[in-house]
């Protein structure tokens, strides 16, 4: 600590008024490098990389001394600043700068401090506004002689997040063992792949074994896909034809589009 | 800003009528009397000016109401506003866009609950359609997702609904946002070494 | 009854913003045009006679709402609803606004830091959304702002947005005339003029 008093004075007056505030403001290696950046008053352009990199590494000691779970991504970026101040250490090499074709080692870095401190900008911008439930306020309440006649004919309104996260909480809800057949299967599941088919069939009526597996030819993607089509057909949601011996495979729907609906509409009363 | 408009911004936030003494209560700067005449002001400018709402005392104090002449053309809005889908046709509706095809039995094993109704709401929003009969003995009826389905959500295939685990991965927590919650005791003494390469001072 | 009372009554139950398209859908015995007009009327005289409420666009439609100088009354009766929303949350979201359509490692590229327990939370909130899978190896989700976002932060359509030109320029400090100057590659490095026009509209 004490050399960190002796090395960096600025940096220490600024914890000894409050450093946990400092502590946990910072939302990020980029923000606290700009956080030095600005309490040194040095140009974003042309950072004093050896300055800058020690009182960056001087705040991380701080943050362990303090006992704080000094994040990766902190890490990785006081990596960055050691790489970029050695290779301003070392003398420019003319080979070396002829394959990387890059002049300043701290040109990268420059860029994602401009840009961060863009949307940093926009952010405090954007809070600032009057802010609808904050600063502003709409009628909360409908209508008391409304508030009876609620229709559930209009368009629907709910997001992709919702019915996502229904699922996620259902099957928090139940026990583990009941379903096991119901966890989220590998990127490739028979499940999705019968999925993808209805969704082919639904928009065509004829579909080819090889359209299926033409993106991706894998032996994983082969099997699933034959694996699916055997169960569809089991289902008797789709009909497979084969013209000739070693053709091409053919399906169809077993149900001609409109069919299932009318058989659905049967079987339960009309609204 | 005047006392009318302080008290007309109150009363069209709040969610219920407010009484007169809500409102000196709320105002205790302002005299009781110039509340009651700012309340009486506001609602002769508003039954005079003629426009789709006024001021009216109703039962326990004031409330902004549409006023009775316009109902057929606020009823209109109400028959075509938005409709907000139930948690449980939510999540039936996630069964069935995750496990389709699927049987109602299924949805209700899933669910240990009664799907009947459910589903026939979901089916009259032409959100789920029915796919075929499994070849099982009773033939229940096979439940998938519509082309409606992908529309109300945005998506472009089946391929596009998120996976579960796309979404649960957010939740593991960022390690930063841990660290903004640990206390900070100075004096209590790390309980495990870490080791950082940053240990030494290092000379620029 | 005149045609500026109807929209009224039917803008002042409605339980969010109005759409141009949603009011002639209800009033198809009036001109477009004339709704037009009536809604520019309205918006004039609410905004002239100085009360508690006004009529305002957001979100792509119509609402009316306090005066944001009577924030003070309102929250005396009413508890504020928005919970704070924190300075990285608010990072994350105008990079979200900016940028979109956006993955999540995007978003944490530009901000350095894990962004999993932000995003979700803004999803909570409502104020993100998830568009859809990004058409590249590994199909990562793409997210966007929502029609909450435009609703909680007052702002008519995307396009109100202040542009990342205008609040650099709200910035007094000198760097920015620097900026120009920046020893990077020509082809990376107008950052600023990179800053989404939203020339395409956006999906809904």
């Amino acid at each position: 600590m004490n050399q960190v008093r002796v090395e960096n004075p600025p940096l220490l007056d600024g914890f000894r008024d409050g450093y946990s505030v400092h502590l946990d403001k910072f939302d990020g290696p980029l923000d606290l490098l700009l956080h030095l950046i600005r309490r040194n008053e040095v140009d974003i352009c042309d950072i004093p990389i050896a300055d800058i990199t020690r009182q960056y590494l001087d705040y991380i000691k701080l943050m362990k001394v303090l006992n704080l779970d000094v994040a990766g991504d902190f890490l990785l970026m006081a990596s960055t600043l050691l790489h970029i101040k050695s290779r301003m250490l070392l003398p420019p090499d003319d080979r070396e700068e002829g394959e990387e074709e890059e002049g300043d080692p701290r040109a990268e870095l420059i860029r994602r401090l401009l840009e961060y401190q863009q949307y940093k900008e926009a952010g405090m911008v954007i809070g600032a506004r009057a802010l609808l439930g904050r600063e502003v306020f709409a009628r909360t309440c409908s209508d008391p002689a409304l508030a009876e006649s609620r229709s559930e004919e209009g368009p629907l309104e709910v997001s992709l997040f919702e019915l996502v996260d229904a699922f996620r909480a259902l099957l928090a809800r139940i026990p583990a063992e009941s379903f096991h057949d119901v966890a989220p299967g590998d990127s490739l599941s028979i499940a999705d792949c019968i999925n993808e088919i209805l969704s082919l069939l639904w928009e065509r009526d004829t579909l080819q074994f090889d359209e299926l597996v033409r993106d991706e030819q894998t032996r994983e993607r082969i099997i699933v896909t034959f694996l699916a089509i055997l169960e569809l057909c089991r289902l008797k949601l789709i009909r497979i034809f084969q013209n000739e011996e070693c053709g091409a495979i053919w399906f169809v729907p077993a149900v001609a589009p409109g069919q299932a609906e009318v058989d659905g509409e049967a079987a339960l009363p009309v609204a | 800003m005047s006392l009318s408009a302080i008290i007309e911004s109150i009363i069209f936030a709040a969610d219920s009528a407010l009484s007169l003494d809500r409102l000196c209560e709320m105002l205790p700067e302002y005299e009781r009397s110039a509340i009651k005449t700012a309340l009486a002001d506001l609602v002769e400018f508003h039954e005079g000016r003629g426009g789709g709402f006024g001021l009216f005392e109703v039962a326990g104090g004031w409330q902004f109401r549409t006023s009775p002449a316009l109902q057929e053309y606020v009823v209109r809005h109400i028959k075509t506003r938005t409709a907000k889908i139930s948690q449980s046709a939510l999540e039936s509706l996630a069964i069935i866009a995750y496990r389709q095809p699927i049987t109602r039995a299924e949805v209700e094993h899933l669910r240990g609950v009664d799907c009947g109704g459910v589903l026939k709401s979901l089916l009259e929003k032409k959100l789920v359609k029915i796919l075929g009969k499994k070849d099982i003995p009773g033939r229940p009826l096979i439940y998938g997702t519509s082309k409606e389905f992908l529309e109300v959500f945005g998506l472009k295939d089946l391929k596009s609904l998120p996976t579960l685990r796309e979404i649960q991965s957010l939740d593991e927590m960022p390690r930063f946002e841990r660290q903004e919650e640990l206390p900070l005791e100075p004096d209590r003494a790390p309980l495990v070494e870490r080791s950082l390469p940053f240990d030494e001072p290092l000379n620029p």
